[in-house]
C-alpha cells in the first residue's frame, strides 16, 4: 500500500490578497502521521479546509489515488474523516444524539458502539446530558469519540488537543500512533509539541514567502 | 475554438482590446444617441392622443430595453463564471450591475414623470412600471450582497448564483405582475404600444437605443478596466502598462 | 464513480443509503427546534402580532378587513417565514455542524432540501394551522378561509424553499438579516401575487383550480430547483469562512 | 421641425416641465455616470503607479517587518 492516498500537487491559496502558500506539494501515504506547522496566520487551517474540499478557492491540483478529487468525490468524502475547529457538536443535543447525527449519512453503527466510543473519551455516564452543560474539553471529546470509531482512512484533524487536558493529550497521540500503524493516514495541525516515530512535517510561512 | 475562449477569458487580452474599441464605442455611441434624442424633440410630429409628452419615449425606452438586457447579459455571465471560472464574467457582473441600476431607476423615474400628464398620477401601478420596480429590487439586492461579501472570489460566485435564481424568477414575475394586473384595474391604454408608430417615431427611436447600446459599451469596457486594474495589481503586465504611462 | 475499490478503501455503497441521511438531518433539526421551544413560537407570535397591526393602523370596520384580510395574512405570513430563516442555516454555521453535513458523501442538494422541510414544518405549517383563527378576526367567510389555508399550504414551503437560497448566499455576513429580506422578498412576488390573487378570485366566485394548479407548478418548480441554488451557495459560503 | 419657435419647443404646448425635467436627469444621471467612471479608472492607475513607484523606492527591504512574538508588556505612558 504504497501508492499515495492524496496528492497535493502545486497548491496555491490566496486570501484577501495576501498569498498563504504557493507551489505547495506533498503526498499523504497510507500509515503515515503528518503534521502541519506554521505560526498563526500562515493558512494551517485554511490548508486543511482545502484538503478536506470545505474550501475550493485555490489554484493547483489535488489527486485522490492518483486522480483529479473532482471525478471521485463521493468516493473521497466517504474515505476522509475531517474535524475541524468548530466540532460540530450541537448544545441543545445530548452526546449520544449528536454523535449518531454525525455517523447518520456515512456508516450505520448501533447505539451500543456509540456508547462505547463515548465511553473510551471518558465521557461514559454524560451520554444523555445535553452538551450545553458539558465543559469546552467534554464537547471536543464528544467530537474526538467518532476517531474511535471511524473506518475512513484519511482523518484530517484541525488543532485537536484543543482543551483536552494532559491525559488526554497522550491517549490521543497513542491513537494516532496506532492508526497509523493500522494503515491509516492522519493529517494533523497543532501548537502542541506533537512528536511521533516517523511523523512528517509540511512547514507554512518558513521565510519563503514573497512578499508584496 | 478552445484556444479562442481561453483568451476571450484573459484579462490582458481583453484589456488590449478594450482600449482599442473605446474611442469608437464613445464617439459611435454619442453620435447616435445626439442624433437620435434631437430628432426625437425637435423634429419628429406631435402624437396625436399625448401631444409631445410622448417624446419622453426616446429615453424611456431605451433605458428599460437597455436596463432588461443587461440582466440577460449579467445572467450568462453568470453561468460562464460558475462553469468555466471565467475571470472576465465576474469581472463584467461587478462592473455592470451598478450601471443597470441607474438605467432602472432611470426608466422607472421617466415612466412615472410621464405618467402625470398622460394618467394624470405620477405613480401608477401599472404591470410595466411594477415588473421594472421589481427589477430594481433585483438589481440593488446584487449589488448588496457583492459589496457584503469581503473575499472577491466568493463574492463573484454568490452574486453568480443570485442573477441566475433572478434570472429564472423573472418571466415568473413578469407573468404574475401582468396577471396581478389585469385583476386589479382592468385594461387601460398602454404607455408605448401603439397601434402604428409613424416612421419619424421610431427611426429615432431606434437611433437613440443603439446609441445608448454603444455608451453602455463603452461604460462597461471602461468600468471593466478599472475592475480589472484592481484585481491584477500584482501583476507584471499591469506594472509594465502603468510604468508605460499609457491607461 | 462508486466502482473504485482500492485496498484500504471503503467503498461508497459500504455507506448508508440517501433516505436515511436525509431522515437523520431532518430529525436532528426537529430535536433541536423542539428542546428549544421559544424559537419555534417567535414566528407565530410576530405572524398575530402583524396581523394585529392592521385594524389597529387602518381600520377595523368589516367591510375593509374582509376585503383585504387575505393580502393582510399573507403578508404577515411572509414577514414571518422571512424572520425565521435566519437560523435555518446560522446555528449550524456556528457550531460545525453546516460543514459535516457538506461533507457527507451524499448529494448536498438532498441534504439541504430534508433540512428547508424541516423548516417548513417547524414554521410554515404551524403558519397554515393559525390562519383560520386569524381569518376569523379579520372577518374572512368560510370559503375564504379554506382558499387561504390551501394557498398558504401550497406557498409557505415555495417561500421556505426559495428563502433557503438567501439563507445560504448570506451565510456568515454581518446584517445578513437585513441582506436577506433583501434579495429573497422580490423573489416571493410571485408566490404572494398568486396566494392572494386565489382568494380574490375565489370570494367573487371563480373557479380558483387553475390559480392552484399555477401555484402548485411554482411549488414544483422551486422543489426541482432550489435545493441545487441553495446547496451551490453554501459550498460557496463555507469556502469563504 | 415640428415646433414654430423655440419658445413653442421649450413650452411644448404645456408638457416642457415633465419632458424637460426627464431628459435633464437622463443626461446628469448618464454623465454622471461616466464621468464618475473615468475618474475612478484614472484613480486606480494613479494608485498602481504611486505603489509601484514606492515598491521600486523601498525595493531589496522587506515592506513588512517580521518580528517574532515576544508577548513582553508594554510600557503605558501617561501624559
Amino acid at each position: 500500500m504504497s501508492e499515495p492516498l492524496l496528492q497535493a500537487v502545486n497548491l496555491e491559496c490566496e486570501r484577501d490578497t495576501r498569498l498563504l502558500f504557493h507551489n505547495l506539494s506533498f503526498s499523504i501515504l497510507p500509515g503515515t502521521v503528518t503534521r502541519v506547522e506554521g505560526p498563526n496566520g500562515t493558512g494551517k487551517t485554511t490548508l486543511l479546509r482545502i484538503l478536506a474540499g470545505l474550501n475550493d478557492a485555490f489554484s493547483g491540483d489535488l489527486l485522490w489515488c492518483g486522480e483529479p478529487r473532482s471525478h471521485l468525490r463521493e468516493s473521497f468524502l466517504r474515505n476522509t474523516l475531517y474535524l475541524g475547529h468548530r466540532p460540530g457538536i450541537k448544545p441543545l443535543l445530548t452526546p449520544l444524539e449528536n454523535l449518531r447525527a454525525l455517523m447518520a449519512g456515512r456508516r450505520r453503527v448501533t447505539d451500543d458502539t456509540l456508547s462505547q466510543a463515548l465511553a473510551g473519551t471518558g465521557l461514559a455516564g454524560f451520554e444523555h446530558v445535553p452538551c450545553r452543560n458539558l465543559s469546552a474539553g467534554q464537547q471536543r471529546r464528544v467530537a474526538l469519540a467518532r476517531l474511535l470509531i471511524a473506518d475512513e482512512p484519511l482523518w484530517l484533524l484541525d488543532e485537536v488537543f484543543t482543551a483536552i487536558d494532559a491525559g488526554g493529550v497522550k491517549a490521543i497521540e497513542a491513537l494516532l500512533q496506532q492508526r497509523a500503524q493500522e494503515g491509516g493516514a492522519v493529517l494533523v495541525t497543532t501548537h502542541h509539541d506533537l512528536q511521533l516515530p516517523g511523523m512528517q512535517r509540511i512547514i507554512l510561512g518558513g521565510g519563503e514567502r514573497d512578499d508584496n | 475554438m478552445w484556444q479562442f475562449f481561453h483568451k476571450l477569458g484573459s484579462p490582458k487580452w481583453f484589456y488590449g482590446i478594450a482600449t482599442r474599441f473605446m474611442p469608437w464605442l464613445l464617439a459611435s455611441g454619442l453620435l447616435l444617441l445626439a442624433g437620435g434624442l434631437a430628432w426625437g424633440l425637435a423634429f419628429a410630429p406631435a402624437d396625436y392622443l399625448q401631444g409631445n409628452s410622448y417624446r419622453i419615449i426616446f429615453i424611456h425606452v431605451p433605458t428599460a430595453f437597455l436596463a432588461q438586457s443587461m440582466y440577460i447579459m449579467m445572467a450568462v455571465a453568470a453561468v460562464v463564471t460558475l462553469v468555466w471560472r471565467m475571470k472576465l464574467a465576474d469581472v463584467f457582473v461587478k462592473a455592470v450591475a451598478p450601471v443597470g441600476l441607474v438605467f432602472t431607476f432611470l426608466s422607472l423615474f421617466t415612466g412615472a414623470v410621464w405618467g402625470k400628464p398622460t394618467w394624470g398620477t405620477w405613480w401608477v401601478w401599472d404591470a410595466r412600471l411594477t415588473s421594472m420596480l421589481i427589477l430594481l429590487f433585483l438589481y440593488g439586492g446584487v449589488i448588496a450582497l457583492d459589496r457584503a461579501i469581503n473575499d472577491e472570489k466568493s463574492a463573484a460566485r454568490a452574486v453568480a448564483v443570485l442573477v441566475l435564481v433572478g434570472v429564472v424568477n423573472i418571466p415568473i414575475i413578469k407573468y404574475s405582475v401582468n396577471w396581478w394586473n389585469t385583476l386589479h384595474q382592468p385594461a387601460t391604454f398602454k404607455l408605448t404600444e401603439k397601434p402604428s408608430m409613424p416612421v419619424e417615431m421610431w427611426v429615432p427611436l431606434l437611433l437613440s437605443v443603439l446609441g445608448l447600446y454603444l455608451l453602455f459599451g463603452w461604460l462597461a469596457c471602461l468600468r471593466m478596466k478599472t475592475e480589472i486594474l484592481v484585481r491584477e495589481q500584482k501583476t507584471r503586465w499591469v506594472k509594465d502598462l502603468v510604468m508605460a504611462g499609457r491607461g | 464513480m462508486t466502482t473504485d475499490v482500492r485496498p484500504g478503501l471503503k467503498p461508497v455503497e459500504s455507506g448508508v443509503g440517501l433516505f436515511p441521511a436525509m431522515a437523520a438531518v431532518f430529525m436532528r433539526d426537529v430535536r433541536v427546534a423542539f428542546r428549544q421551544r421559544q424559537d419555534l413560537l417567535n414566528p407565530l407570535l410576530f405572524f398575530i402580532m402583524v396581523v394585529t397591526l392592521f385594524p389597529l393602523g387602518v381600520s377595523p370596520e368589516v367591510e375593509f378587513l374582509r376585503q383585504s384580510g387575505a393580502g393582510i395574512l399573507w403578508v404577515a405570513a411572509l414577514l414571518s417565514v422571512l424572520l425565521s430563516l435566519d437560523h435555518l442555516f446560522r446555528h449550524d454555521f456556528d457550531d460545525g455542524t453546516l460543514e459535516q453535513l457538506v461533507l457527507q458523501p451524499q448529494p448536498l442538494f438532498a441534504l439541504v432540501l430534508a433540512k428547508t422541510v424541516a423548516h417548513w414544518i417547524l414554521t410554515g405549517l404551524p403558519l397554515v394551522v393559525l390562519t383560520p383563527i386569524l381569518g376569523i378576526m379579520v372577518h374572512l367567510d368560510g370559503n375564504s378561509i379554506a382558499i387561504l389555508c390551501l394557498t398558504l399550504l401550497i406557498g409557505t414551503p415555495v417561500l421556505s424553499l426559495i428563502g433557503s437560497i438567501g439563507a445560504a448566499l448570506t451565510l456568515g455576513l454581518r446584517s445578513a438579516g437585513v441582506l436577506l429580506s433583501l434579495l429573497i422578498i422580490p423573489l416571493y412576488i410571485p408566490v404572494l401575487i398568486f396566494g392572494t390573487g386565489t382568494v380574490a378570485a375565489a370570494s367573487e366566485g371563480s373557479p380558483v383550480a387553475g390559480y392552484l394548479a399555477l401555484m402548485g407548478a411554482f411549488l414544483v418548480l422551486a422543489l426541482t430547483l432550489a435545493p441545487f441554488a441553495s446547496a451551490a451557495a453554501l459550498r460557496i459560503s463555507l469556502s469563504n469562512s | 421641425m415640428a415646433f414654430d419657435s423655440f419658445s413653442a419647443f421649450i413650452a411644448m404646448e404645456g408638457h416642457g416641465p415633465y419632458v424637460w425635467s426627464c431628459y435633464a436627469v437622463f443626461f446628469i444621471l448618464v454623465a454622471g455616470m461616466m464621468i464618475w467612471s473615468a475618474r475612478r479608472n484614472r484613480a486606480v492607475i494613479e494608485g498602481c503607479k504611486r505603489r509601484f513607484d514606492q515598491q521600486q523606492g523601498t525595493s531589496g527591504r522587506d515592506a513588512r517587518p517580521k518580528a517574532s512574538a515576544t508577548f513582553t508588556r508594554v510600557e503605558v505612558s501617561q501624559d
